[in-house]
């Protein structure tokens, strides 16, 4: 088991490498010189940008040097000062930015994981049993139809929906008079009752594919020996569904958390633009139009990264919970 | 057929399975009955139906089978006789007699025990609920029954997951799973197919040592006639649904009547004999695509007559205790059931 | 005696186990370890063992369908020369491959579901470039006929046929090319027992229109029994024992052979004897006991079994008869005759 | 043993041959089974017609629009949808359908523009009337459209956007782009799908397990806003059909890694198979293999791979659209018509301004079901027998 984690972890240093070239890449791909731009945006501002500080910033990124150079001072800056570069557009560090940001994203993405997994597992499990029911049709077209409609429509369709019918405008993530206060109970409940919204709208695809895998891997485990063994001891239908089937079918979901907290990443980003959430989607789009670059490279990086050590913890729970893996991997 | 003393009577029974192709009729009005402490042994090829009759009498037939008719009456050791044709399958009564009154043994040890609990989980679960003992009383019982069917040292493997079985070992914790209840009937669904020889051999030696030491009824299912040789008192054949001949084992080797029977022994290589194979010619029929009321076994029979395509014979009494379902022995009593 | 046709020397496969941080080999599956046997041609070899024993990795061995790790393989050609089968570069060996065919075990994955029989049938001819369409197609009518099909199956694919007829389009795939030796790997394990009985009766009628020479591998010792003239018995990847037929049954050299005889269920309820299972399952394959690897079961292993690996050697006075045992000379095992006779 | 046993015979003669069952000259391939399998799944079918008539209006747009995509109407901004009716407003019932006119006035409140239905004006609606020009496939040049109004006048099936442009005309133009950019996209993944998850497949050892490791990294990328930032590295400057290939790049980038593990999967399965050992038995070398019997049984599952990949690009190609980062106007896509629904307020006033979207979800829709039904009919060895 130890010996698997620590493989596990060492194998995720050349997949860091290669998401950090990607988001360089990000970084370094527009053309022309940022800090030309971000001087003419400084210009246009009205300051006065002075030779030395120009020549500062070039010696701070080593603009001046070839693209492996400058990739080698990004990565070592991030590496030893935790310094993601300046992001040009707000005139501050992206440290602090993504500081600002990134406990917004983890907790919408995490909760929204996990409202996924509770609705899926129920319901894939219910489908299956009850196979070709009328709830099973309903669950299905309802997971076709939360597969085809792109999380920003139903985002908008959601909006339309409140505002026109019950008058109230569901964007942001707070209430206008709790959104600069200091953390409070209060403040705490207003979360709650706008996070809804996000997670709904986030989930619905991943929930929808996780119901039909859920299904099909309970399908296929209620055809083997082993529940018939189940139910051949007497035990009552919903104990051998429950305690045998459905144990052993959540483990193939665990390890699909690998392509679904991807997806659900994906999927807020692009949500919380349209409602408005102050996590790092929005800040993105806005580095992405005003090619704000070290900031969108260091959130593509951090996301990546995330995905990532979100997978790296679930293959490791999976490990702990299927006895199978566990003694498999042992070695 | 003497009905007084037999444990388990099966009647006229009928399963078949609705598919999307057709109606197949996989267990098709046969009936048997099996003694207190006697091996009887069904014994058939591929998709003859002997697996649906063990679930059937298990009342475990899944959608899209059923059981259409027929009865199975179970009689328990204190004179109450039970239909369990008449049982919903996930109903109170079943499952108090699943596990408890009969027990089951599977084919593919591999994948019959649930790969996620330990063994002794396994086997406890069934002792906890028929037995209403404590999880504790339930981990001794469990440990006593291991020791029983040859596991060694079994305060130690009980906690091993069925991965960390060999194939025989998996195949003994599956019988002491299906006595773990002390059941009057078990039913052996070829116990020993997955199985090597040497370890088969195993198996069955095990098997008759339960048998005698708990005075178990047991329904023995397979497709070697080595095996039901070994182990049955009394054999059913089976082929497409229908049992086509019942006889003491004896009789069935030494004197088969159904040429079906005939032709199974017949196709049997036997170590020191190399005279040359009589194979039954074509194939075991699609039961799909069979008419209704003739012999199935009319193709392949080197006997047939013009009327095996027209009538499906009946069974015939065509000995003591010896039954065949074959126009061959038309003018022979006509057995009711 | 006639001459031989195939001889393998020393034939060792290995597979690594890969284990730990860097999934380096942390061990080695020893499949088929130090295998020499001889097949004359014309004659049936049977190959005999539990699951696990490396017969099948043995055959594919000979067949060069793996790499063997170590040994060599020799085959007599049509011209009577010495052939190492595993030192061909690939032109030489499709060559060799036409006298040298398989037939596979299981009916169902042995057949390209998305070919049509003719397709299966023709394809060694179309590989070989063996005439135009017209004639591949009088030789596929041909060799359907042969094993107990009709000309007309040749447009039907493979899903439409039952097990037993499938294996005959498997043997009439590999009778394509007038091979010389046919690998049979459990050709008929998969089938029911009568129908198998209609493939045992094929393969000898083939064999002997044909001049066949067949390894005829199958778990089921009375199988192999009935078709083979002689049986090489494997353990643990080892030959314990090659015999003809007649003398391994009646009388075994090796306690294995006798324990396999001994397990094997007869089907005749009159003569049902004292049956001594051998106890405890197969060792692992990865971690094989030192000495004779058979010492953990049986039943006269001695403090020698244990420590030194007995070599198969010709028993004295008893030519073509292969064992590897310390004890073959000194211990009598009940052999088959024996154990009937006890009924 | 006691083979010598036999039955007794009796005065009938006994060589009467039944033959139920030889298997008769009929024959399936695999790839007729798996229409016939296909053609079960009613969803399945149906996708495929909806999906066929899409790319009908995608090559025909010109004809199935109503008008010219790009023709403003100034006196016609923010029209709401005009449905054709049978029953006028007196109750009377007219064979051929008709709309009625729009009036237009401007709310002294407010000073928006509102719109109500002229009852006086009835203009009824004829199949293949001239209207604007337009092009099929760039070539053939036309006016004939496959319907409109009899008397020439403008016609707003699902209402018009911001520039008084026709919503219908739009979407319909629209369905080129959106259609056939996850086509080109999911080209160039199955390529590179192909040709690394075969060279994966075939290969093995090291280089497998580099790619493999490749393909999870690739895969743990969250997609959205990995296509973000490529499609904002597309230079403004560049024409649309540039960017549109441009886009095309960017969306197969993380998608080929789907197909390429379907197809090493499948490499590796059907390497082990039996009937691949007996080809390289009987002499056969790789190419042989690969050729004859890895890429016929593979193909299929290859189609239901591409058949799910689609949707996904297409999702992808609206969502950057409608962000503003992926295809820009003048160019017509869905994802592009759908930017104007952005703003809460319009969409609360002209909520036509989503019908867009509907197309896309029925799309994506279309394109999931048949890849559902594709699955199902793929498998070989499925309820043939029993």
């Amino acid at each position: 088991m130890f010996t698997y984690i620590l493989r596990r972890t060492l194998l995720m240093i050349p997949t860091l490498f290669l998401i950090s070239v990607i988001a360089f890449a990000v970084i370094d791909l527009p053309p022309g010189d940022y800090l030309t731009s971000y001087v003419a945006q400084l210009e246009a501002q009205g300051a006065v940008v002075s030779e030395e500080q120009i020549l500062a910033l070039q010696k701070r990124y080593a603009l001046d040097q070839p693209a492996h150079v400058r990739y080698l001072n990004w990565i070592w800056r991030i590496v030893r000062y935790g310094d993601f570069g300046q992001s040009w557009n707000w005139n501050r560090p992206v440290r602090e930015l993504l500081a600002e940001r990134l406990p917004f994203t983890i907790g919408v993405s995490v909760t929204t994981l996990v409202f996924t997994y509770l609705a899926a597992i129920p319901i894939g499990i219910y489908s299956a049993v009850r196979q070709y029911s009328w709830a099973d049709y309903i669950f299905t077209t309802a997971g076709f139809l939360g597969l085809a409609v792109p999380n920003f429509l139903l985002a908008l369709v959601l909006m339309y929906v409140f505002y026109r019918y019950f008058g109230v405008s569901i964007g942001g993530m707070f209430s206008p008079e709790f959104r600069d206060a200091a953390w409070s109970m209060a403040k705490f409940r207003d979360l709650l009752n706008h996070l809804w919204v996000p997670i709904i709208v986030i989930g619905t695809s991943g929930t929808a594919s996780l119901i039909r895998t859920m299904r099909g891997v309970m399908l296929d485990e209620l055809g083997k020996d082993y529940v018939q063994t189940a139910r051949a001891k007497g035990l009552s239908e919903i104990v051998v569904i429950v305690r045998h089937a459905a144990k052993v079918a959540v483990n193939p979901i665990i390890s699909v958390i690998g392509w679904t907290l991807p997806q659900i990443i994906s999927g807020e980003a692009i949500v919380a633009i349209v409602l408005n959430l102050p996590t790092t989607g929005p800040l993105l789009y806005q580095s992405l139009l005003t090619q704000d670059m070290y900031l969108a490279g260091s959130f593509i990086f951090i996301l990546s990264a995330l995905t990532v050590i979100g997978t790296l913890l679930s293959d490791i729970l999976l490990a702990w919970i299927d006895p199978r893996i566990r003694f498999d991997r042992e070695g | 057929m003497k009905e007084v003393d037999d444990i388990l009577q099966v009647r006229n029974l009928r399963t078949y399975f609705r598919t999307d192709n057709g109606l197949v009729r996989a267990v098709d009005r046969i009936s048997l009955g099996v003694r207190r402490g006697e091996t009887v042994g069904i014994v058939g090829e591929s998709g003859c139906g002997k697996s649906v009759t063990a679930l059937s009498i298990m009342n475990l037939v899944r959608p899209p089978g059923r059981i259409v008719a027929g009865q199975i009456l179970y009689r328990s050791g204190d004179g109450s006789t039970t239909d369990i044709a008449k049982l919903h399958p996930n109903g109170r009564q079943m499952r108090s007699l699943r596990g408890n009154n009969i027990a089951m043994i599977f084919q593919e040890p591999m994948t019959a025990l649930t790969p996620v609990y330990s063994i002794g989980d396994q086997i406890a679960e069934g002792v906890m609920l028929h037995k209403k003992l404590t999880r504790r009383q339930a981990r001794e019982r469990a440990i006593e029954i291991l020791g029983k069917v040859g596991i060694p040292s079994p305060e130690k493997r009980i906690d091993d997951y069925p991965h960390q079985f060999s194939g025989g070992m998996r195949q003994r914790a599956m019988i002491a799973m299906a006595l773990s209840c002390e059941p009057e009937v078990v039913i052996a669904d070829e116990p020993t197919t997955a199985l090597d020889v040497t370890i088969e051999a195993q198996i069955l030696r095990l098997m008759k040592e339960m048998q005698s030491q708990l005075d178990l009824s047991i329904i023995m299912i397979t497709h070697d006639l080595g095996v039901i040789a070994e182990m049955a008192d009394r054999v059913n054949v089976m082929y497409t649904g229908k049992i086509v001949e019942h006889a003491q084992t004896d009789d069935i080797f030494y004197n088969p009547k159904h040429p079906y029977t005939l032709g199974l022994l017949q196709s049997i290589p036997t170590i020191g004999d190399k005279r040359r194979l009589t194979p039954i010619r074509g194939a075991v029929p699609n039961l799909l695509t069979l008419p209704e009321d003739v012999c199935y076994f009319a193709p392949r029979c080197p006997y047939a007559m013009e009327i095996c395509a027209q009538a499906e014979p009946p069974m015939y009494q065509v000995g003591t205790a010896h039954q065949c379902k074959c126009w061959l022995y038309e003018g022979n009593e006509v057995v009711a059931v | 005696m006639t001459s031989k046709l195939l001889e393998i020397c020393g034939l060792k496969k290995y597979f690594p186990i890969r284990r730990g941080l860097l999934r380096r080999p942390a061990g080695y599956i020893r499949a088929v370890d130090d295998v020499s046997f001889f097949v004359r041609q014309g004659e049936t070899l049977g190959v005999v063992g539990e699951s696990g024993c490396g017969k099948t990795t043995m055959a594919r061995c000979v067949l060069r369908l793996i790499e063997p790790t170590e040994g060599s393989i020799s085959y007599w050609n049509r011209a009577g020369e010495q052939i190492i089968l595993n030192r061909l570069n690939r032109q030489e060996l499709k060559e060799t491959r036409r006298d040298i065919q398989i037939v596979f075990q299981d009916p169902f994955s042995s057949l390209d579901p998305r070919m049509s029989v003719f397709d299966i049938i023709s394809e060694p001819l179309r590989l070989h470039r063996i005439g135009d369409h017209r004639a591949q197609a009088e030789r596929v009518a041909e060799l359907l006929e042969l094993v107990g099909l009709k000309a007309y199956h040749m447009d039907l694919y493979p899903h439409e046929f039952s097990g037993g007829q499938r294996q005959r389009i498997g043997i009439a795939r590999a009778l394509a090319l007038n091979p010389r030796l046919v690998v049979c790997d459990e050709p008929v394990s998969a089938l029911d027992v009568s129908v198998q009985a209609q493939v045992i009766n094929l393969l000898r009628d083939l064999q002997e229109q044909m001049g066949l020479t067949y390894m005829f591998i199958a778990h089921d010792l009375s199988v192999v029994e009935h078709i083979s003239d002689r049986v090489m018995v494997m353990y643990l990847g080892k030959v314990v024992e090659i015999a003809s037929s007649e003398a391994l049954y009646l009388t075994p050299k090796h306690p294995y052979t006798e324990a396999l005889l001994m397990a094997v269920p007869i089907p005749d309820p009159r003569r049902k004897v004292k049956r001594l299972p051998l106890e405890g399952a197969v060792p692992d394959p990865s971690n094989p006991p030192g000495g004779c690897s058979f010492h953990t079961r049986c039943p006269y292993s001695t403090k020698v079994c244990r420590t030194s690996e007995p070599v198969l050697m010709e028993l004295e006075g008893e030519p073509d008869r292969f064992v590897a045992c310390h004890h073959a000379s000194e211990i009598t095992l009940t052999g088959w005759a024996e154990r009937l006779s006890r009924g | 043993m006691n083979t010598d046993q036999s039955l007794p015979t009796t005065q009938t003669k006994h060589s009467l041959t039944i033959d139920w069952e030889d298997v008769k000259p009929k024959s399936s391939s695999q790839g007729q089974l798996m229409f016939r399998r296909f053609r079960k799944h009613k969803l399945a079918v149906a996708g495929l017609v909806v999906l066929c008539l899409f790319y009908a209006v995608a090559v025909f747009n010109g004809f199935v629009a109503t008008s010219d995509p790009a023709k403003r109407n100034s006196s016609y901004v923010y029209a709401p949808p005009t449905l054709p009716r049978f029953i006028d407003h007196e109750g009377n019932f007219h064979f051929r359908p008709f709309v009625y006119g729009l009036k237009s006035r401007i709310d002294p409140d407010t000073w928006e523009r509102v719109y109500e239905i002229d009852h006086e004006k009835r203009h009824s609606l004829s199949l293949f009337v001239r209207g604007d020009k337009y092009r099929i496939l760039g070539v053939f040049e036309s006016d004939l459209h496959l319907f409109g109004t009899a008397d020439g006048a403008p016609l707003f099936l699902l209402g018009t956007d911001s520039l008084g442009r026709d919503m219908y005309s739009r979407i319909v133009a629209g369905t080129s782009i959106s259609l056939t950019i996850g086509l080109i996209g999911v080209f160039l993944s199955l390529v590179l799908g192909l040709l690394i998850g075969g060279l994966s497949g075939l290969v093995g050892g090291t280089t497998d397990l580099v790619i493999q490791r490749i393909i999870e990294i690739l895969a743990s990328i969250p997609q959205i806003p990995f296509w973000m930032a490529l499609s904002a590295t597309v230079p403004a400057s560049w024409s649309p059909v540039q960017t549109y290939f441009a886009i095309t790049i960017v969306l197969s980038l993380l998608s080929w890694t789907r197909v390429a593990r379907v197809v090493r999967g499948k490499f590796l399965a059907l390497r082990e198979a039996d009937f691949v050992m007996a080809a390289y038995a009987m002499g056969a070398g790789n190419w042989w293999v690969i050729i004859r019997h890895l890429i016929p049984n593979f193909l299929s599952y290859v189609l239901v791979t591409v058949t799910l990949t689609i949707p996904g690009m297409i999702l992808g190609e609206t969502s950057l659209s409608f962000l503003g980062i992926g295809l820009k106007p003048p160019a017509i896509s869905w994802g592009i018509l759908l930017q104007q629904a952005q703003n809460m307020r319009t969409i609360a006033l002209r909520p036509w301004l989503l019908l867009p979207g509907v197309f896309v979800v029925i799309a994506v829709l279309a394109f999931n079901f048949v890849g559902d039904g594709l699955r199902d009919a793929a498998d070989p060895y499925t309820s043939n027998r029993f």
